[in-house]
Formats: structure tokens, C-alpha cells, sequence
């Protein structure tokens, strides 16, 4: 589903490369951790895989498009197939959480008469419902983040990339976040979440992929048979 | 569609104060082109009835036997370039000269010989009224035996012909001033809109909007502004005009509203500035975002 | 102080595009309301020439002796409203009328008795160039037993009055609405400029700076522009000037531009349109920010 | 330095109260945390302090001055004396990482010849040295984290106010911050640091005070004496 080879990040103002010869690949449903002390590359990353930024140098796959090779037309299309968490929530903020959500099936040209019973479905998982006419600036920390992760799930996307997705959230908060991810994964979504909770990390047992000054330092599953 | 209509009005909704701006921007430069344009048609207008009074005065010797005049007056009359002929008999000639001489009313009233010679006037017709035309007129008419001199106020024709050039130009020159202003302020309105909005559009390119998708209400929303602004322009015109007529009549002008046709072209105009204005700037500046 | 001017000019630079838009909002406004004011210059001016020629002219009696007229023509021209006293003797004004009555020069220039009588104009003092001092000095001039008639163009007279009040009228009502659109236009810039930096005013705050802080770059910064658009606007009223002037000479017409003193007004007057209109919006939309 | 007295914070457009009855104090050179689930008022707890939002009933005192009935002049002076971190960063976009700091430096008049050596200190005490001329776009999270840290430390508060400041951070960069804060504590200056990190809570052993639904549930200090 996603694939990197050599791939090198350099933006122009900035004097260090933030990603350098990164090289690896995430299969069919796996779900993957991206750690990484602050500044390592992990948005970056992220960003490559929806084309926020293109890559320097190597070659970026996500699920059959060729990044650095995209027209504009395939911009969209790709992101559609993508479920993302941006870090900065990025929600609209003259809509409310509920407009929100609606808005990213609107764009894809979902049934207008299928759309609030999905809205309403992802508010209800991660316990939002009673926010739902609250707009950004009404909602605390958490509660933004929480419906910046309703939206990325409410197309049941067959990859979800999640870049710090419980930074603002309490432990239980957390947990119910992070059980919501591993449910999607179970039905078979591509899940790649870029965290600093390393307790998380640790206890979930799931692939990591460690970044350090732009490089990738560390995959738990490199010794692995690497599928073609 | 319903969606485009719905988002078009949302955004209306959301960025009130920016849009009220572009409307009355909008609806300024309109105005302000509408005003030209009644000016310019009230010009045309006077200008028509200006022109009607170029004409050209033949002097007949006194004496003239009046079957000639008859004769001569409707060979004249013939001549493409002439409209109407009218013959000024000497009693006529003095009875004008006292009513309209004010100055010389006195003068006139002793008069025990009439010093004025009789005369035929002709008038042109429309297309003919410059000064080559006269002139070719007043040519001819010298060929007739019993015509004293002609007479086509050369200069009052030529400075007639000036005045209209002069009128077009400054006329085309307003009017385009004008036209680039309206462009320059609704483009500017128009990249400010996309401007403010630069953070939601990166967004819904975020969660996979196609360009057309961003782009349709921002297009929908700039020709109803358009339209609007259209509508605003049309009435301040209509209420300039209606002041401007009351102060008119006074000065005996008799001023021209626009027809249904101008009404309908300022609106179509507004319209397609809005459209275009949108179009351009919300293409030129989506790559940007 | 220094603080204050980095400031300023710092916002200019970060929002060159809004701040673009400001200077040519206030230029425009501006430039609109020079040109009115070139046109009201231009008009006072030639209506100044209009007047000089308001004139009462009084008849004199055939056969008046030449003393007696001096003699009057000394005491007309100690009447407070008279400027001047012209004797127009009869040959004089037959000549007069050979050359200036294009129309009838072939009548007068056979006629044996001249028609003519001889006459004495009067030109007024400016304060005094309206239907009723014209109407005093004529009934005074009656009273002199060599006048026969005195006619001072009761009709012109009153024309040029009521020309000239329409004048004025239709100035004011045109300089206001443009005064009041620069105004909202101003206003709704500079609101929309504050609206923008919502965020970063909000910011400032939220790290202890004062209203006043705040208030002064936005200040000083609508000054500038003002300023600015004072300058444009003089640069444009010249532009167009220059091309009417170059069609005006054709017109005969004598087309005057603005003193060191009327473009010093301008530009004061562009910059206080900017203070004002940033101090007014500033402060309301800070309290709500 | 710090007193709350029944204090209730109502939103308008908030069904329940977002704080109810909250009482308590800090003192001179406290360092106290602040917990509690996703939207359990720590955040409108801290707004309150700062005169963000005014409380709907009660009392709120900070440094000396009463919250509910500060008048516009009063604002600044107040906030002057305060250091904040905000959740979600509040940087200047259009300045650079240095001039969003030197601007707090600015606010208060500092003289104009100290503020570059002033600005340089914090950036290097969270590690940012070489990013002082990003600007926020081109800092990752958490840099811009740690540039509104630097801000909030550069004027020397008598209080400082952190607003989950460590949500971006990861574990290393944390302690560090967590370490920087416990420094100027030392020095005499009150710190109130919301946050979800319990591991850190845990750890440093100082004093708790936990939300919850608005509601001051424990106050890890509350049978101690409380000063006058
Ligand atoms: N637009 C940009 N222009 C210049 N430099 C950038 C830009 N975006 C990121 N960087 C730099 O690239 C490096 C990697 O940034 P990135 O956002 O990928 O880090 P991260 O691993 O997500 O960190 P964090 O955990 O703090 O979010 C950082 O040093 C950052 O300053
Ligand atoms: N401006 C507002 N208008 C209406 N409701 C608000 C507003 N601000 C906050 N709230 C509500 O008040 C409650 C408390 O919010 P607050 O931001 O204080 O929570 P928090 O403890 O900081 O949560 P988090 O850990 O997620 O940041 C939340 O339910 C939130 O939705
Ligand atoms: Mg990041
Ligand atoms: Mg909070």
C-alpha cells in the first residue's frame, strides 16, 4: 500500500534535509507506529504520503499513485482514498464539529440522505455526540482533536494516517482513540499513526518505525520477508 | 448542484462584511460606467438636436419672381443632402429679426426700408450634416442664377464636428479609465476573498476536494455579486437621474433615463464581471494556495 | 517611538495587498472628489467670465450733446454697483453690429440711415452682477432726461442666476455622496484590514500589549496611506488634467489645475481621511476582537 | 498569588457549565499541576487566570488582581505579569520564531539593546537555537510548541501558565521543558501546568489538583494549611 524508497525531503528554507534516504514499506492491513523526537520527520512523512509536499529525491508510492509524479486532477483522488489526522486538527472554523465531518463525504459525492446517520456514527465513537453543533472555538483541545479523527474515519478509508492523533488527549480518551484505530485496522484499513506515547508504543506490540534527524533508524519488522 | 447552491450561500452567509464590499464594488464601478453611459447617451441626444439646427442660408436676390423661388425650392429639395427648404420671404426675415433681436428690437421698429433680403433655409439630412457636406451644398446652390450668396456657418458647422470628436474621445477615455478601475478593485476584492479563505480552501484540498468542487461556489457566489452589484448600480443611476432631472427641467434639458435593454445589458454586464472576475482570480490564485 | 514606525511599516510590508488596496481606495476617493473639485474650480472660473458680461445697456436720445453724456457717464460711473462706462456712439454701434451679426452683414451694409442709436454700456462691480442691482441701476439710469430706454437682458441676467445656484446644488450633492462613498469605502477597508489581523491582534493581547500599543502601527499606518493616496490622487487629477487640457485648447475652452495650496489641502486632507477612518475602526473593532 | 472562590464558568453556548464551584489557592513559589479528562475545564480554568473569559459567578484573584472586574486598562498590566503557553501555540504567523519572542519582549518596553541576547537565552534553554529565523509554517509541532514556551518564559513571570505544553513533545524534549519549569520555579515563580501526562504527574511528586465535568474533584494539598 505504501512504499518508500531512498526518499529524501529537503524544504527550501531549511538548512538539514528533514527526511534522508528513507526506505521501507507498509503492507495490507498493517497498522504502524512513526516515533521520533520532535523535529525528526515524522510530519513529513506523513505529508509525502498525501501529497502535501513532494519528495526531493526517491520515489513515494501510496496506494498505486506515484507522489512525485501526481497531476493535479490526481491529487484529489488520492486523498479520498486516505483517512488523515493532521497534527493541527485543520478544521473548518466556520462549521461546526458536525458540518466538519459532513463536509469530507460532501467532497466525495456521498448520498445527501446517507450523511447524517454517518456523522452522527463517527461523533457517537469517539464521544462527541452532545458537541456536534459546537464550532472549533467552542470545543476544547481534546474535543478538536477528537472530531479531526471522526472526520479522517467517516469515509472508511482503506488507509488512515493519524499525525499525533491523542497529543490532547487523557489517558482514557487515549485508549478509546487508539481501540477505535485498532478496530478500523481489524477490518482492514492501512493504519500508520506518528506518536510520541511511547507507553503506547510499547504496550500495543504493533510494527515501529523510529525516524532520528530525518533517518530511519529503526523498523521492528526489517528483518522480515519484505513482500514484493 | 443543490450542494454548489448551498455552499455558494454558505459562504455568503460566512464572509458577510467582504462580501457586502464586493457588491458595493461592484455596483460602484457600474455606477460609475452607468453614469458615463446616460451622460454619454443625453450627449448623443443634444448632440442630434444640435445637429438638426445646422443648416444652410441661401440670400435671394430681391425680386426674384416667386414661380422661380417654386421651382428652385423643389430642385433643392431634391439634393439627397437636403432634408427641408423653407422660403423666408422679406417681411418674414424683418418680422424674425424684431422678435429675436432683443437688442435691436428698437432699431428695427423705425425702419421705414426693410433692410433684410429674402432667403431660403435648408436643413440636412442626418448623415449629412458636416462641414464637407454644407459646403458641397452651398456650392451648388451658387450655381443658381438668382441666389445672392450662401451662407453655412462654416465655423459653427466645423466646431460642431469638433465638439463630437472631442466628446468620443473624452468619452472613450473616461469610459475605459473607468472599466480598468472596476476590473483592478473586483480582482483585488476577488483575491482577497480567496485570500481570506486560503486556509479553508487548503483544507478541503486536505480531505480531497477536486479544484472544480472549491472552485464552483466561489464562481456561483461571484456572478450573484455580480448580479447584485448590477441591481445597486441600476438604482443609484436611477436616483442620481431622478435628482439630477428635477434640477434639469429648470434648465429646460430634457434628460433620458436608460431604456429596458440598457437596464438589462448593465445587469448582464455586472454579471459577467463578477463571473469573470471570479473565474480569473480564483483560478490564478487556487494554484497558489 | 521607533517601535511604532517598525511597526507600521512592518504590516505595510506583510499586507502589501490589502494595503495596496487601501492607498488606492483613498487615491481613488480622492481623486474623484479632485476632480469634482477641478470641475467646480473651472466652472467658478468660467462662470466669473460669464459674469463680467452682465451689462445694463441704456439708449441715448439722437442728438444728446456730447457734454451732457460726460457729464452723466462721470456720475454713472460714481454709482457704487458700476465698474465702467462705455459710450457706444451711433457709428460705433453700426460697426459693431456689421461685425458681429454675421447674419445680417449684407443688410447693414447697404442701408443708407444708420438704425442704430448710440448707447452707453455699463459693466458691474462683482458683488453686483445679479438681476436686482441690474434692475436698480436701470431705474436710476431712467431717471436721466436723455435716456430713452435701458435694457439690461432681464432674462440672461436671471439665466446666469439660476445657473448658477444649480451650479452649486448639483456640486454639493455630487461632492457629498462621493465624500460619503470614500468614506464607507475607507471604513470598510480598514475593517476588513483589522479583521484580518484579528488573530494577530488577539495574539498582542494575549501577551500584555495595551490598546494603545495595538492601536498606534494601525494608526499611523492609515496616515501613511492616506497620505499616500493623497499623492496618487494629485498624480491622476494631473494625468487628467494634462489630457483635457490638450482638448480643451482645441474647444478654446482655458482649463486651469489646482495651486501648491489646493494640492496641499488634498494631500492634508487624504491623510486626515486615513487617520480618521483607522482611529474610528480601529477602536470599534478592537472592542470586539 | 492566586484564589478561587466558588467560581462557575457558564458558556452561552454551552449547555453545562464548563467549571462549578471551583475553590482554591496558590501560593508563593507553588508549582502545582492541573488535571482532568478531555473538556474538564483546564483550559477555561487557565483562561479565567489570564482574563480570557470573565467568570459567570465567584471570585477569581491573580497576582493581586480581581478578574471579574478588571477594566481594559487592567488587562495588559495583568497579563504582563504572567508567562502563558497556550494549547494551541498562539504564535504570529508572519513573524519569525525570534521575533514572536522578542515581540513579548516589545509588549512590556523592554529596552531595545537587550532584547536579542534575552531572545537568544530561551531559544537555546529549549533547544532552538537554529530555528530562531522560522517562521511557524516551517517549524514542526513540536518546535512551534517550544517557541510558545520560550515566549512565555522570556519576560521572567512572577506566574507562569502552561497550557499542556508538552502534548507534541516527545519524551526526552519533555523532560527537558518538564525540567526548564521546575528551574524558574526554583527561582521563586509560581507554575500552573495543565496536562494529560500522568507519568510526569507521578514522577515529580508536586502538587495535584484534578477536574472533572467542570467540578474540582482533588486537590492533592488540600489538607494543608492554607495560607493567609
Ligand atoms: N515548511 C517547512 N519549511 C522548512 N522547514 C520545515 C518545514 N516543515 C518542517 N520543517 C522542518 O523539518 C524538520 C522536520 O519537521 P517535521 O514536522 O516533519 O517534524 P516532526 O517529526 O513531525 O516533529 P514534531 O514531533 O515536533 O511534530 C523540522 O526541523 C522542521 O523545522
Ligand atoms: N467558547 C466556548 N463556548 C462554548 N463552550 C466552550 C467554549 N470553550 C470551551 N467550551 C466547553 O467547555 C468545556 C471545557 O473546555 P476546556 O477547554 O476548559 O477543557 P479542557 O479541560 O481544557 O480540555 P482539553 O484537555 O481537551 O483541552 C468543554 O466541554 C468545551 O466544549
Ligand atoms: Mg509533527
Ligand atoms: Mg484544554
Amino acid at each position: 500500500m505504501i512504499r518508500f524508497t531512498k526518499v529524501a525531503k529537503h524544504y527550501p528554507t531549511g538548512s538539514e534535509p528533514a527526511l534522508a534516504d528513507v526506505t521501507f514499506h507498509v503492507g495490507r492491513g498493517e497498522f504502524v507506529f512513526l516515533t521520533g523526537h520532535s523535529g525528526a520527520g515524522k510530519s513529513s512523512l506523513l505529508k509525502l504520503m498525501y501529497a502535501e509536499e513532494r519528495p526531493s529525491a526517491g520515489d513515494v508510492r501510496v496506494s498505486g499513485f506515484t507522489i512525485g509524479a501526481l497531476t493535479a486532477d490526481e491529487v484529489p483522488r488520492l486523498r479520498r482514498r486516505l483517512g488523515i489526522v493532521f497534527q493541527d486538527f485543520r478544521l473548518l472554523e466556520d462549521r461546526t464539529a458536525a458540518e466538519n465531518i459532513a463536509f469530507a463525504l460532501e467532497v466525495t459525492g456521498s448520498r445527501a440522505d446517507v450523511i447524517p446517520a454517518r456523522v452522527a456514527r463517527v461523533l457517537g465513537q469517539v464521544g462527541l455526540e452532545h458537541k456536534a453543533g459546537a464550532f472549533p472555538r467552542e470545543l476544547s483541545g481534546g474535543e478538536q482533536q477528537r472530531v479531526a479523527i471522526a472526520r479522517a474515519l467517516v469515509n472508511d478509508p482503506p488507509v488512515l494516517l493519524a499525525d499525533e492523533p491523542t497529543g490532547n488527549l487523557d489517558e482514557r480518551a487515549t485508549r478509546g482513540v487508539f481501540q477505535l484505530l485498532r478496530d478500523i485496522n481489524a477490518s482492514g484499513t492501512v493504519v500508520l499513526m506518528a506518536t510520541h506515547d511511547l507507553d503506547l508504543v510499547r504496550q500495543a506490540g504493533h510494527r515501529v518505525l523510529e525516524l532520528r534527524d530525518g533517518h530511519l533508524v529503526f523498523d521492528s519488522a526489517a528483518d522480515q520477508e519484505e513482500p514484493a | 448542484m443543490n450542494l454548489l447552491w448551498r455552499e455558494a450561500l454558505l459562504s455568503f452567509r460566512r464572509t458577510r462584511l467582504l462580501s457586502v464590499l464586493s457588491v458595493v464594488t461592484i455596483a460602484f464601478a457600474l455606477f460609475v460606467t452607468g453614469l458615463f453611459g446616460l451622460v454619454a447617451m443625453n450627449l448623443r441626444l443634444a448632440l442630434g438636436q444640435l445637429e438638426e439646427r445646422v443648416e444652410v442660408v441661401a440670400f435671394v436676390q430681391r425680386g426674384t419672381p416667386s414661380q422661380t423661388i417654386a421651382v428652385a425650392t423643389s430642385d433643392i429639395s431634391a439634393f439627397p443632402e437636403v432634408r427641408e427648404v423653407l422660403y423666408v420671404s422679406e417681411a418674414d426675415a424683418l418680422e424674425r429679426a424684431r422678435t429675436e433681436l432683443v437688442e435691436f428690437q428698437d432699431a428695427y421698429r423705425d425702419l421705414e426700408v426693410n433692410p433684410l433680403p429674402p432667403s431660403l433655409e435648408l436643413k440636412l439630412q442626418p448623415g449629412y450634416r458636416d462641414a464637407r457636406s454644407a459646403g458641397e451644398v452651398a456650392e451648388r446652390l451658387r450655381g443658381f442664377g438668382f441666389i445672392e450668396d450662401v451662407r453655412y456657418g462654416r465655423e459653427w458647422v466645423q466646431n460642431l464636428d469638433r465638439l463630437r470628436t472631442i466628446a468620443g474621445l473624452v468619452g472613450l477615455a473616461i469610459g475605459s479609465a473607468f472599466a480598468l478601475v472596476s476590473m483592478v478593485i473586483i480582482g483585488v476584492t476577488i483575491r482577497m476573498t480567496v485570500l481570506q479563505r486560503a486556509r479553508e480552501i487548503q483544507i478541503m484540498r486536505l480531505v480531497g476536494a477536486t479544484d472544480w468542487f472549491i472552485r464552483g461556489p466561489f464562481i456561483l457566489e461571484g456572478a450573484i455579486k455580480g448580479f447584485l452589484g448590477g441591481v445597486l448600480a441600476v438604482a443609484l443611476c436611477g436616483a442620481v437621474f431622478a435628482a439630477f432631472k428635477g434640477q434639469g427641467v429648470g434648465l429646460g434639458l430634457g434628460l433620458t433615463f436608460f431604456g429596458p435593454l440598457e437596464v438589462l445589458a448593465l445587469l448582464v454586464f455586472g454579471t459577467l464581471l463578477g463571473l469573470a472576475g471570479s473565474v480569473v482570480s480564483v483560478g490564478r490564485h487556487l494554484k497558489r494556495v
